[in-house]
Formats: C-alpha cells, structure tokens, sequence
C-alpha cells in the first residue's frame, strides 16, 4: 500500500484542497478540509449525515465559495470561479439528489453536457481570454443559425460521443426516453453518463449508489472502477453503503460535523475508534467482526 | 388477475386485519405503473415491499394514502372503503405516509415541520410529549430545532420526515426508503424504532431497496416486479428463497 | 410514438452539407413574392396577415426565452417599442432621401431594411442589459424586472419630444409589406429551430431544466441567458419596427405591459417552448377578435344593440383564455411542434440525428 | 419644510393602499407562488359592490357607523365568495399544471372583468368613472399653519388599518395553525395533504382572505380619491404588485414597508423632481432595489441545497 | 437625394396621395354599396373599451341619435342609412385595423371617429389611402387632418382652444399667474399645455409650474401641493372630466382655493358628480353651451336625454355634429363615391351644428368660435363667447 502512495505522490494533483472552510451563518459546514486526487484514484468520502460531505463537493465545484482555503484544479486555483468554468478545467460531479434535465431525453442530457473540446488547460482560463471566449461563443451561434458544415460535423461527433456514454453506463435502450421517465437506478446512471460528458480528469459521485438494491450496488462497484480505468479518470465517492466504500476506495476520509476526523485504508479507517463512535456504529462492527 | 401467479412461500402469521389493497391499477398518463396490485396489512404487523427500481413500489404507497387514485380495484381500511378518499381524509383514520424523497417542508422550521405531524392532533400536551420522544430518538434534530428543514443534510431530512409521521401517532405508518441516504448508524436507529413503534401496536408497511433489512424486520413481504405482485411470504421465508436472493441480494 | 423533445437538422438529405444552411431561404424567396402578389388586390388581408406575422415573430421570440430558457419575461412589448421607435424616426427621416444608383421604391425598401435592423440592434442592445440581472434574478423576479424595463421605455418615450410624446410618431412611410412581414417570420422561425436543434439550444433548455446541474455541466448560464435575450428582443425590435410602418402610427399606449401579457399568452397558449405552438397561438389569437367581429356582422351589427357588440370581445376574449388553458393546460402542443401532435397519416418529419 | 411634512403625509397615505392591495399579491403568491393578475380586478369589483350598497342605502344611512360597516361588509363578503368562485373554477383546476397555466387564466380573468365592467349592459357600470360617495366625512385631524400641513381622519383611520391587518396577518401566518399549514401548502400541497391538511380549503380560504382583504383596500381607496372606474384595479393592481416585490412577495411586512416606500418615492418625484418621470422613478427604483437585494428588502431567496 | 415624388401630405385636388409607392392604392371611392341595395352604410371606430372608452361611448351616442333622426326623416336618397361600430380599445394600430376592414370589406361609404388623436391619425391613414372620407368629431390635433385631403374635422384645434383660454385668463379674469397640471399621456393635454402656455407668457402672465400625471391615476396630491408652493392665481387642467374632477376636490384638500381652468375634455354631466363643490367656480373652453337657448340645441338635449338618460357632454354634440354633417353631404353628393362625397364634404359651409355653425376651411378644419362656461352647482354657466 505504502508503494502506491508514494508513487502517487509524484503525479501532481489535479484537484486539490488546501485548508477549505466555509460556514453557513453560525455553522461551520466544513472545516479545514485537505485533500488531493490524481489520475488514477478512487477516494471514498464518508460520514455521518450532515457532517458536510455534499457540501465540500459544493465547495469543490464552486456552488459555494469557500469562507477559507483555496481549491485547486489542475493546478489553477479556482475560488471565486463559476462552476461551468471549474466544470471546464476537468472537474464534474453528479448529485445527491438527481438533478437531470427531466424534460430532456437521455441522449440530449448526455449531449448538453459534451463539448467539442476536452478540458481546458488551466491557462486558458486566465484573464483577457474572456474576450475569445465571447467570439467563439458569436462564431458558434452563427454557425449553428447558418448549418455550416463544420457545425453540422460537430453536431454529429457530439451524438456520437453521447450514444458512446450512453453505452458504456447500459442505457442505449433508453436513448430517446424522457428522464424524468427513468427509473431511479438509471437515473442514476444517466447522471454519471451526463458528468462523463463533459470530459472531466476527476469524478466526484455523489451518493451513487443510493435507492439501488445490493445486486445494483454491486453492478455499480465494477462500473465505478471500470470507468476510472477508461477514462483515466480521478475519482472521489460519497457513500453510505459501507460494501461499496471499502470494496473500491483505496484511500477514505472521513468527515464528522466538518471535520476531518480520520484517514487511511479502508482496514485502517474501519478500525478506528473515532470513525466507529462517529459515524459507523458498535452493531456495524458485529456485523463485521474487524474488531480494532 | 395475478393473484394466480403469485408465488407463496410460508405461512403468515395471524393478524387482525387493518389495510387490504385488492386490485389496484395507476397509470401515470399513458404509462401504467400498477397492474393490479393486492396486499394487506394486518394490525400490529410490519409488511415490507421490496422490487426493483420502478416496479411500483412507491406508486403503491401513493395509492394506499390517497396521493393517487388508482384507475380500478379497491382500498380497505379497518373495514371500510377509502378508495375515493383524499389524502387529508386518511390522516384521521390513523394513516401516516412518510413520502419518497421525504417531502419536509424546506421553507418551515424543524420544529414547525414537527407540529405540522400534529396538525390534525388537538391534544397539546400528548404532542408535547411526543415532541419529546421524537428528539430523544433523534438528538440531532432537537439540536436543528430552529433551522429551516431546507438547510438539513439528506440524512437529518429522512430523521425529520419519520418523525414527524410518529407524531400524527398514526395506526398504520407508511415508510418509502426510510434508509436512502442515511448513514449505517442512522439506518439502524430508525429500524430500531420502527421495530419499537411497531410494538406499540402500529402497522408498518414498508419499502425498501435494503431488502437484507426489510426483510429482517417484516413480519411479511411482498415481491413486486413491474407492476404485480410476483412473491409474498414470511419476511424470513422470503430472504431464504434463492430467488429473492439472486435478484435482490446480488448472490 | 414518443418523440424527441429537441429538434435535429435533419441528416439524410439530398441537399449538400454547404448548401443547406441557406436552403430554405432560397425556397422562400420565390414563395413569398407569390403570396405578395396574391394579396396585392386585399388591403385588409394585407393588414390582417401583417398583423399576424408581427405577432408570430413577438411569440416566437419571446418563446426563446421564455420557453426553451424557462426565463420568465414579460416585458416584450418594451422591446418592441425600442425597435418601432427608433426604425420609425429613422424613416421618418429618411422620408425624403432615396439612393440615387436605385429605382425610389428599391431605395425605401433598403432604407427600411437598414432601419429595421437598427432598430433590431437598439432592441438587442436593451435585451443584453436587461439580460444581465438574471445574472442575480430568479423567475417572478426576472419578470418584474422586465415588466418594469418596459415600463421605462413606455415613460422614457412619452417624454421625448423626439418620440412624438403621447401622440407618438405619425405619418411613418407605410414600407412595410407582407413580403418582408413574412421575410422576418421565416428568419425568425428558422433561427428558433437551428437554436433549438443545435448544442445551444440544448444549453438552453437545461438551463429551463435545472440551472444547478447545467451550470456543473459547464453550461455558461448566465451567458447563455443574456444572449437568449439579445436573440429574442432583436427579433421583437424588428417586430416593432415592421409594425410601425404599416399601422403607420405608434403611441406610448401600444406598448403597455397588457401587450406584453398577450405576447405571453401567445407562447404559453402555444405550450412553451414549441416554435409551431407559439405560431399557431399566434395566428388564432389574432384572429379571434376579428372572427369575433365577422360573427357580430353576420348577426346584423347594424342594429343598435349590435352597435355595442364590438366592446363585448375584450370581456369574452378574457372568458376564452380562461376556457382554452383549462381545457388544454399544456399549451396547445406541449413542448412539442406540430409535427409531433399531428395524426400519423400526416407526411411526418424524419428523425433526425438523435 | 412644512411642505416636506404634507409630502410625506400624501406618500404614506398612498403607500398605504398599496400596501393593502399588496397583502393581498403577497398571501396568495405565498401559498401558490401565483402572481395573482386579477387581484386589482377583484378589488374593483369588490368596490363597485360598496359603490352599489352605499346607494342602496341611501344619504343617511351610508355616512352612518352602521352604514359605513354594511358596506364593508357587503364588499367583503362579496369579494370572498369572487375570489372562491375563480379560485375553484379558474386556478384549481391547474394546481398540478405548469405555473404559467394559472398565470394565463389570471390574465383572461382580469380582461373579463375590467373589460367586462366597462360594458353599459344590465347590471355592469359602464366606463364612465363615478364619484364614491362620501361614506366617511373627511375631517382634518391636523393642521398646522395656514393649513400648511394637514392630516385628514380617513389617512389616519387606513394607515391604522394597514397596520393593524399587517399584523394580524403576520400573526396568522407565523403563529397559528391555519398560518403553519398555509405555508406548509405553498411548498408542497401533495405532502401537505399526508399531514392532514385539507389543502384546497385551505387554499380557498386564502383566496377569500386576499380577495375579502382586496374589497376593504378598494374601498378606503375609493374613499380617498373618490373616483371609481372599471380600470382602476389595472393601475393600482400593477402598483401594489411592484410595492409586494419591492418587500419581497410572499413577506408580509415586506409587503407593507414596500408600499409605504413606494409611495414615499413616487410623492417625492412628483413633488421635488420631475413628475412627468414618476412611473419611470418607481420601476428603476425596484429594479435598483432588486440588484442590490434580489429576493426585496425583506424576501429571501431560498437558498438552495445542493 | 430628394425625392422627386411629392410629400404624401397632398391637400385638395382630386388625386389621391400615394402613400405606398410599391404598388397604387386601391382606387378611390370604397363605398360603392352594391346597386339595389336599400341602405347606406357608414362606419364608426371609437374607443369602446380601453382607457378611453368613456369619450368614445358618449361619441357613438351621439352619432347614433343622428342617424336615427335622418332615418326618421326618411333617409339619405331615398335609403335608409345605417352604421357599423369597430372598438379600437382605445390603440391605435386597432383603430388601423378596424378602419381597414370598415374601408375594404365592409365598403363603408364614409367613416366616423375617433376622440383621442393618435387614434384619429392611424384611422386617417389607412382611410387617405384606400380614398374613402372622413371625419373626426373631436379631435383636435392639427395633425389629423394633415393627413390628406379626405380627412375632415367638425372641432376647432388644440392651438385655438388653448388661446381662447389663455386670453380668457389674461383679459376676463385679469389673472397674472397661473399652474399648469397636463395629463402626459394625453397628446391632447400637452397640446393645450403647449400653446397655452405659450399664449398666455406673450400676454405677460407667468406660468409658475407645470406638473403632469398621467390618465387613469386618482391621487394628485403630490402635484398639488407642490403646485399650492408656487401659490398661483389659477390652475390650468386640460385634462379630461374623467380626472378634473378628482382634482378638484383634492386641490381643496391641499389648500388651494383658485379655480381651475381647462378645455372642452371637461365637459360632461359627470364632472358635477366628480368635483361636487370643489369644482365651482372653475372656467373651461368648449364647443357649445347647454345654456345656449337656440331651439335645435335645446332638442337635441332633450333627445338625447330621452335616448341615453343623461346630458350629452361635448363629445356626444361633436358626434352628433359630425354625423349630421356626414349625412347632409352625402344628401348633396352627386353620388356616393368617394371623390365625390368628399368634395360635397369639404363644401360644408355656416352648417348649423349644435356645437356652432360649422365651416369647413381649406385645412378641412371647422372654423368656429368656442364658448367660455364656469361650472355651477350641478350645471354650467355660460360666460362668452370667443371667436377665431
Ligand atoms: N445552504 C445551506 N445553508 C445552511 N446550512 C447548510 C447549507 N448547506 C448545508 N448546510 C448544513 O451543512 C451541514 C452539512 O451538510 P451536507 O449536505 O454537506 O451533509 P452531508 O455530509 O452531505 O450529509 P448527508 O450524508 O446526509 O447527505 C448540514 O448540517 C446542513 O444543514
Ligand atoms: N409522476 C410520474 N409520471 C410518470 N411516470 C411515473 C411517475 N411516477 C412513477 N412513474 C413510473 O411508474 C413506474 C413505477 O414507479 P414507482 O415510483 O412506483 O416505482 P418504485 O418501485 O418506487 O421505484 P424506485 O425504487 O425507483 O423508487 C415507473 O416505471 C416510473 O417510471
Ligand atoms: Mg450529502
Ligand atoms: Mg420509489
């Protein structure tokens, strides 16, 4: 274990948490929050409810502004961006609570969130290119009023490229269904296939497995891994579903009312004392027999 | 129509009868989600319904407490006819429905979310104590008292919705995925409580994704698959059959 | 059965790839100096038909706001008075002034087109500032912020002398004809389906979906609301600047928030964010009234009961709209276009890449 | 300076009619995040009803307490059962409709019945304005100076009103039940409905409220500026709106102190600048207030959870 | 470049202006009535519903009570003449629209209307166009009948009203400073303002404000107290009854005790009921005087009052005047076209209306003296009379 960490050390992060605060009037959602994902690694995030999971993907992604700290993407920091811009530096994520566009049909929910291009470079996201940005923004609508041939050959890569993830989550029989029309599992999945779209270096799941029964779970356990080697993807998982956390994260942090209480290997986080009182309970120790 | 095919495992022990669902059909526009679905509830028992995901199971519960009107078969309730009733004329009849995605009511207060429990209660004092006893099982939300539910984590929602169902002190408590999202401590406090309610005398009819814990804790369930009924049995009986198993537990 | 709520450019197709951007256009060119020239001998089908087409390009405009971006607005009839206005005192001015290399009757229609497209650009212009607030403004609140943007025009051009004040400007050259009424409604019309059918468009109704997940999706919310604004009020300033010279006069008082209001009718009647539904909305509200008056005639409009027939259809107009949305609360076609709705032995439109 | 003190007079008695019509936008967009179009037009109507009792009863009677309290009532009552009658036969059959559905009906209604008021057939009053009988006498309560500054008693009487009933709905609305399960209704009637609360009454009886609250605001304007017209409620109703917005619609006192403020803004145009900019001053001012606030002075904008 | 076509705004002659130069404007004379045809039909477009449609209802009745009496007498040529009433819900592209249909469908012969001027004006396009006259009762912007020669009125205009107040306020009443409280929404109001303002500052009186509100508010408070600062000797209201009244019982309320002067919008049997006392004592311009004891006055009153219950305020007398002028012109046509009837039109001269003898100028505007009243306890009183 010790062998892979080491040799992670020396990728750079792509996202990176340094000393991340934010407070909600007199609560304090997340306090000084580390943490660091490359290419290749499957983070688990866990913790009782409320301790401020969600919201530090809401903080990594720029819903919310962080009160203190700084995040960084690929290495560009990123406080004060919005959060399609820090989407564009590589960075996506799916949500607790579904959000897909309901009255979208699966295969569009996917296209909305493909571009043309993959992520940015952190540079291109640096002053005086705002400008650029509002002509290519022109040039693309113009395209799309006149059905340049350029446009209609983008049109088709993006259908292509969707039906491609649409594909690798098990959802081409739902191409033309509406979301909202969707079961909740894929659903789920559809989410996962949206975040995909755009491209990203770093997954963040949120909750991914909930509202699925064990045998999805388990499905979603060789899907979760799969897609990190496909894609080469950094990922970070929220879940409560203990099975899928140990079973696939090799490195788990474990929050509690916004503080980082615990982090290690799964062996490790499961056999400590605090993250058992916090969050895991006496009965899940029975239950698992890893006595500390 | 299904009831042929239903396949039975064990014998179900006695309850006096409290819910029976016998038929009932619901179309959501042109997609029709229940195909005849017929169950019941006995008094003082916990019934779970398990399926996969969009077999109908939250559809069920929706037409058992009058969020729906199913478009054919019939709804008992301790004896009598409610299928044309609404959802606020079942309340008084001792019905509770703890919705999916819990429903609180973001812009009230905790608090308030909790007295909303109580609305039809005139009692002041037993909701006081009830209040009480709702925090004692859930610390956290006597903490979150003042806060707007808008503002709890997933998991302190899911506390605040099964709370304030046990506030209407209801004779049959409907529980849609009271798991979901709840951490693995949590998830137990609240089957914990569901097995202390149920011994008070309430009916539980129960969903769950979680069928290992429904199960469990179900004097009964019933397998649902698209719409019908496929397998009903003794809670245990049922996490026994290789069936449940394989499709369910992912063995 | 189940269609795809967005359109697609069609596919397969014997039009070159490089040709098809233009296609239609080049279609209806001739099409249109057909129907001018069936109409040349009907002035009040004339009047009628521009009436319609202007209040198709409002509804269509206003639906790319308010349907496909889910942004409510209901100040369209401020963004119409800018391009009436200011394409009217253009032509006013340029009354006298031809091209000297043109026949005079080209040189006005040139004129005229330079002045509508100020006029659309000024609108523009206005539709980008009143874009910006949703930067910070959700839904009634969007709305109250364009109601009360125009407002501002409507006093802002009652109190300049240049504008005509309260009488407004008359005597605006009446260069308006249905062939560039209808000109515009194709524009607009094809503009709104490329929109709808391109990666845009797609943006846009994420936007109207969850604008929480769009914006993760690294949707530019903001940046697509603005310029669905800039879009749809340059497309109602020519609308304004069309109507200004066939009417031929405009006033303060054609530009109040109750036009507004039946612009929006318009696109909700229509089912937002359908392109055909706004269209269709559009040519049955316009014609109710006069339907209304047809009927009356038939009646015998010369008695003197009848004489206060005509002021009954504003009460009954309000009674229809009542009877229309319950009887069909989607809108007349959903989300949908016509095609969609329409019986299958219709010639149907192709799928298209989706 | 004596003339400062009569400007804002005028402007908080204005401001207090909006505020009255805006309690109104500002309870139903509460529980059905409607913007009520028609609310001006039932207060109309709701004045045409006073309008019609008064003359039923006559010079003495009308100025009487008796009189004075008949008409209200009549008013009141009549707007309530207005206001059910469009709740249950225009709104409540779109309650599970997208929101605009009900936006359109509110508009069709508002056409039908100020257009339909203009007409002179039967019953309706034509559209001529009519002069409200004077139910109140005006009295000056204050004068200072060479009636320099004078404060009259109905200023006095509906400033108190408004108070009074912005309290009392604040009090109904945060601190009792019905109060509880009206808001509880506005987020969501579906689930409302599991907790037992009979979600279209309670919705009806909001309308009725609102409405019955319309009627009394119509009246003591009526009284104020003494005339009627079918098109009063499109004037007023507009304004009221902006003042409910300006608060933060959906807050009662919020809706109150918008109004008042509305009314101060639109007094000191008119009276130290430009009065031919007044409508141009008030909407720039909401804008103004809605860039720096964008839920009003008093509204929040829901912060979602993500 | 200039053109070389002349200005549309081509005044007499028998050519009609070409307004569209695309294509020739229907022939002129829209109102063949189909041989055999026993009726004459006129066409109407008046504010019905809408912000207006007060004025525009006391208009029709007027109209109406006209016609009737023509018929009564037997008709025009031996037919029978009936009209055909478009609301233009008090806009003008409506007015366009209603007048267009009235002109090409219907093929009116001749069309009436409106009060407010920008609607006058849409109407009086669209009728220059298709070569079918008109005449506007009351309004009395300039403009409208600039617009061609088949457009005519039976009122004075706004330049002349404006005068007539200003020296009634100069010379009779000797008043040296007056307030001015304009309606911005009316171009009416600010016609009058204009010249009134301009008139009476030649004489050597002072304006000392001019404030403004805008039709269909009720509270001028605001307007009158900082008018009642600049302590004038009158204020000057050319506004409609609709809102004079509410103002004058405000101005009391404020502290003004001066009266209030205005123009012929003023008048109406409303106005008492409105203003109650506060009105008395206040002066405005109008076309006729119910005073006015010539027996054709008195009938007509007292027709009218029969028919529609009420005193007919000016806009009724100017419908009636009009229609009445209408239907002697098409008496001496020679025929019913259109050319024709406008030249029959045009010819009007010292025809007796209830609101002044009528004499049509080579402006097509009515030449006629205006009347001074002051309004009484439930009535007016006439004062003088102003001539051109
Ligand atoms: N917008 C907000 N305003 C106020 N408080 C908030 C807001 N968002 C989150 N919180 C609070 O921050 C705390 C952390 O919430 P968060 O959603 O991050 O929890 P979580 O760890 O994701 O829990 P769960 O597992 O239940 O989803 C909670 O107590 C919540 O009430
Ligand atoms: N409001 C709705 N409109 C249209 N279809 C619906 C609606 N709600 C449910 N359905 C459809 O009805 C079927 C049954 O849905 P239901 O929600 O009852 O399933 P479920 O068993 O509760 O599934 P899950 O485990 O995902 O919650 C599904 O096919 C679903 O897509
Ligand atoms: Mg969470
Ligand atoms: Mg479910």
């Amino acid at each position: 274990m010790s062998a892979v960490l080491t040799s992670q050390e020396t990728r750079p992060p792509l996202l990176q948490a340094d000393g991340v605060s934010i407070q909600f009037g007199g609560l304090k959602a997340l306090t000084d929050f580390h943490l660091a994902i490359r290419q290749g690694d499957l983070l688990g995030l866990i913790g009782p409810n409320g301790a401020g999971k969600s919201t530090a993907f809401n903080v990594l992604t720029g819903v919310y502004q962080p009160t203190r700290g700084e995040v960084r993407v690929a290495g560009q920091r990123v406080n004060g961006r919005k959060p399609h811009q820090i989407n564009h530096l590589g960075l996506a994520r799916t949500f607790q609570n579904i959000r897909l566009f309901r009255a979208l049909t699966a295969l569009d929910n996917v296209k909305v969130a493909c571009r043309a291009q993959g992520a940015l470079h952190p540079h291109e996201l640096g002053a005086g290119t705002k400008l650029r940005n509002a002509i290519t923004n022109y040039r693309d609508w113009w395209r799309a009023l006149l059905l340049t041939p350029h446009f209609q050959e983008e049109e088709r890569e993006l259908t292509r490229q969707a039906e491609h993830l649409l594909e690798v989550m098990g959802l081409s029989h739902r191409r033309d269904e509406e979301a909202r029309n969707l079961p909740y599992g894929e659903q789920r999945r559809l989410e996962i296939a949206r975040a995909l779209g755009t491209k990203p270096r770093v997954l963040l799941l949120d909750e991914p497995a909930a509202g699925m029964n064990t045998r999805e779970k388990a499905d979603l356990m060789v899907l979760i891994r799969k897609l990190r080697d496909d894609f080469q993807l950094g990922v970070l998982v929220i879940e409560h579903d203990m099975k899928l956390v140990m079973g696939i994260c090799e490195q788990i942090t474990v929050l509690d009312h916004g503080e980082t209480i615990a982090r290690g290997a799964p062996a490790q986080v499961r056999s400590d004392r605090k993250v058992i009182e916090a969050y895991l309970g006496d009965s899940y120790l029975e239950s698992h027999g890893g006595a500390a | 129509m299904s009831e042929a095919q239903v396949k039975t495992l064990g014998e179900r022990r006695a309850f006096p009868p409290l819910l029976s669902v016998d038929g009932i059909k619901v179309h959501y526009g042109a997609i029709q989600a229940l195909k005849g679905v017929s169950l019941t509830v006995g008094k003082g028992e916990v019934v779970a319904l398990i399926g996969a995901n969009g077999a109908g199971k939250t559809s069920t519960l929706r037409a058992v407490s009058g969020m729906l009107k199913p478009s054919a078969g019939r709804i008992t309730l301790d004896g009598k006819d409610t299928t044309s009733l609404k959802a606020h004329q079942l309340v008084p009849r001792g019905m509770a429905h703890a919705p999916e995605g819990r429903g609180v009511f973001p812009n009230l207060t905790v608090l308030e979310n909790l007295e909303l429990g109580a609305y039809l209660r005139k009692d002041a004092d037993g909701i006081q104590q009830d209040l009480e006893k709702g925090f004692t099982l859930f610390p956290v939300l006597k903490e979150r008292r003042k806060q707007l539910a808008g503002t709890l984590s997933g998991g302190e929602q899911q506390m605040l919705a099964i709370a304030r169902a046990l506030l209407s002190r209801p004779q049959l408590l409907l529980l849609d995925e009271p798991s979901l999202g709840l951490a693995p401590q949590v998830t137990e406090t609240i089957f914990r409580t569901l097995r202390e309610v149920n011994a008070t005398g309430v009916s539980v009819l129960l969903v769950e994704q979680n069928a290992h814990l429904a199960l469990n804790s179900a004097h009964y369930g019933y397998v649902l698959e698209t719409g019908e009924v496929v397998m009903a049995g003794p809670g245990k009986a049922l996490l026994d059959s290789p069936e449940v198993r394989r499709a369910y537990l992912g063995e | 059965m189940e269609t795809p709520a967005l359109p697609v450019p069609e596919s397969r197709s014997a039009i070159p790839p490089a040709l098809r951007g233009v296609f239609p256009v080049l279609v209806a060119l001739p099409v249109l100096a057909l129907f001018q020239w069936a109409l040349s001998e009907s002035p009040f089908a004339v009047y009628l038909l521009s009436v319609i087409g202007v209040n198709i390009i409002l509804a269509v405009s206003l639906n790319i706001v308010n349907g496909m971006t889910g942004q409510f607005s209901i100040g369209h009839a401020g963004f119409m008075a800018v391009g009436a206005y200011i394409s009217g005192v253009m032509s006013l001015n340029l009354k006298e002034v031809a091209l000297s290399f043109l026949p005079v009757a080209a040189s006005d229609q040139v004129l005229f087109t330079v002045a509508l497209l100020v006029g659309g650009l000024a609108a523009a212009a206005c539709g980008f500032l009143v874009g910006l607030p949703s930067l910070r403004l959700r839904g009634d609140y969007l709305a109250i912020v364009t109601l009360g943007f125009g407002e501002i025009i409507r006093v802002v051009v009652q109190n300049t002398n240049a504008f005509g004040r309260a009488l407004g400007l008359s005597g605006i050259p009446q260069y308006s004809s249905p062939y560039m009424v209808y000109f515009w409604v194709f524009i607009v019309v094809l503009a709104a389906r490329r929109i709808a059918g391109s990666s845009h468009g797609r943006s846009l109704w994420a936007i109207r979906e969850d604008e929480v997940a769009a914006e993760a999706m690294g949707v530019d919310t903001t940046g697509y609301k603005v310029r669905a604004f800039v879009i749809s009020s340059f497309f109602a300033g020519i609308a304004g600047g069309l109507f200004a010279h066939f009417v031929p006069i405009i006033n303060p008082g054609s530009f109040t928030f109750v036009k507004s209001m039946e612009i929006v009718v318009m696109v909700v009647l229509g089912g937002l964010g359908s392109t055909t539904g706004a269209i269709v909305a559009a040519i049955f509200l316009t014609l109710l009234p006069e339907g209304m008056r047809s009927l009356f005639n038939a009646l015998g409009a010369e008695g003197s009961l009848a004489q206060k027939v005509d002021q009954i259809r504003m009460p009954v107009y309000g009674i229809l709209l009542v009877v229309l949305m319950l009887s069909r609360p989607q809108g007349l076609f959903g989300t949908r276009e016509i095609w969609d709705v329409l019986p299958r032995w219709l010639p149907r439109k192709r799928r298209g890449l989706s | 300076m004596a003339q400062l003190l009569q400007h804002l007079i005028n402007g908080l008695a204005a401001g207090t009619i909006y505020a009255l019509v805006a309690l109104g936008y500002t309870m139903v967009y509460g529980v059905l995040k409607l913007i009520n179009f028609a609310h001006g037009d039932v207060m109309m109507v709701g004045v045409y009803m006073g309008y019609a009792t008064a003359f039923a009863l006559g010079r003495e009677v009308r100025s009487s307490l008796v009189g004075v309290a008949l008409i209200f009532a009549v008013a009141m009552l009549g707007c309530a059962l207005l206001g059910f009658l469009i709740e249950r036969f225009a709104y409540r059959p779109l309650r599970e409709k997208p929101r605009l559905t009900a936006l359109i009906t509110a508009i069709g209604i508002s056409f039908a019945l100020s257009y339909g008021f203009q007409l002179d057939i039967g019953f309706l009053p034509g559209a001529s304005p009519r002069a409200f009988p004077e139910v109140i006498e005006p009295r000056e309560w204050i004068i200072i100076g060479d009636r320099d500054v004078v404060v009259w008693n109905w200023q006095v009487i509906s400033f108190l009103i408004a108070v009074v009933l912005m309290v009392g709905l604040q009090y109904l609305v945060f601190r009792t039940r019905f109060g509880r399960a009206m808001r509880a209704v506005s987020w969501d009637h579906r689930v409302a409905a599991l907790m037992g609360i009979p979600t279209d009454r309670v919705i009806a009886l909001t309308f009725m409220l609102s409405s019955a609250l319309a009627a009394g605001a119509g009246l003591l304007y009526a009284i104020k500026d003494t005339s009627v017209s079918p098109l009063m409620g499109l004037y007023v109703g507009l304004k009221a709106f902006v003042a409910a917005v300006i608060g933060g619609i959906g807050h009662v006192p919020g809706a109150v102190v918008g109004a008042l403020v509305l009314g101060l803004v639109e007094e000191f145009v008119v009276g130290y600048a430009a009065s031919t900019w007044r409508d141009a001053v008030a909407f720039g001012f909401l804008i103004l207030v809605l860039l720096v606030k964008p839920g009003g002075l008093f509204g929040r904008v829901a912060a979602e959870k993500v | 470049e200039k053109k070389t076509q002349p200005a549309p705004s081509g005044e007499g002659g028998s050519q009609t202006a070409q307004q569209g130069q695309q294509k020739p404007a229907t022939p002129p004379g829209g109102g063949e009535v189909p041989a055999g045809s026993d009726v004459i039909l006129l066409g109407e477009v008046g504010a019905l519903s809408g912000g207006q449609a007060t004025f525009g209802i006391s208009t029709r009745d007027g109209i109406d009570l006209a016609l009737k009496e023509a018929n009564a007498a037997g008709g025009v040529k031996g037919k029978k003449l009936a009209v055909r009433v478009y609301d233009n819900q008090s806009k003008p592209e409506e007015a366009a629209q209603a007048t267009t249909r009235l002109v090409t469908q219907d093929k009116v012969v001749l069309i009436l209307g409106d009060v407010a001027s920008s609607n006058s004006l849409a109407m009086a396009e669209k009728a220059q166009t298709a070569g079918v006259p008109m005449i506007t009762p009351s309004s009395t912007n300039p403009k409208v009948t600039e617009t061609g020669d088949y457009i005519f009125r039976v009122c004075f205009i706004d330049p002349f009203q404006g005068f007539v107040m200003a020296k009634f306020a100069r010379a009779n009443l000797k008043l040296n400073k007056v307030a001015v409280l304009q309606d911005n929404k009316s171009a009416y109001s600010i016609g009058l303002t204009d010249v009134f303002t301009r008139k009476f500052t030649e004489m050597g009186g002072k304006i000392t404000t001019t404030e403004s509100f805008s039709q269909g508010d009720t509270d001028y408070r605001a307007q009158l107290t900082a008018i009642r600062k600049t302590q004038p000797d009158a204020i000057y209201v050319p506004g409609y009854y609709s809102e004079v009244g509410v103002i004058a019982r405000q101005a009391r309320e404020v502290g003004l005790r001066v009266p209030l002067l205005g123009g012929d919008g003023w008048d109406s049997s409303k106005l008492f009921e409105l203003g109650g006392s506060a009105i008395q004592g206040s002066y405005f311009s109008n076309h006729y005087s119910p005073d006015n004891p010539d027996p054709k006055v008195q009938k007509f009153i007292a027709d009218y009052k029969a028919a529609y219950g009420s005193v007919p305020d000016a806009l009724a007398a100017l419908g009636y005047d009009a229609a009445r002028v209408a239907i002697a012109a098409l008496e001496r046509a020679k025929d019913l076209s259109g050319p024709a009837v406008r030249d029959a039109i045009a010819q009007t001269k010292d025809f007796p209306g209830v609101a002044g003898t009528i004499t049509l100028d080579d402006k097509h505007n009515a030449v006629k003296s205006a009347v001074v009243l002051k309004v009484g306890d439930g009535k007016t009183e006439y004062v003088t009379t102003v001539n051109p």
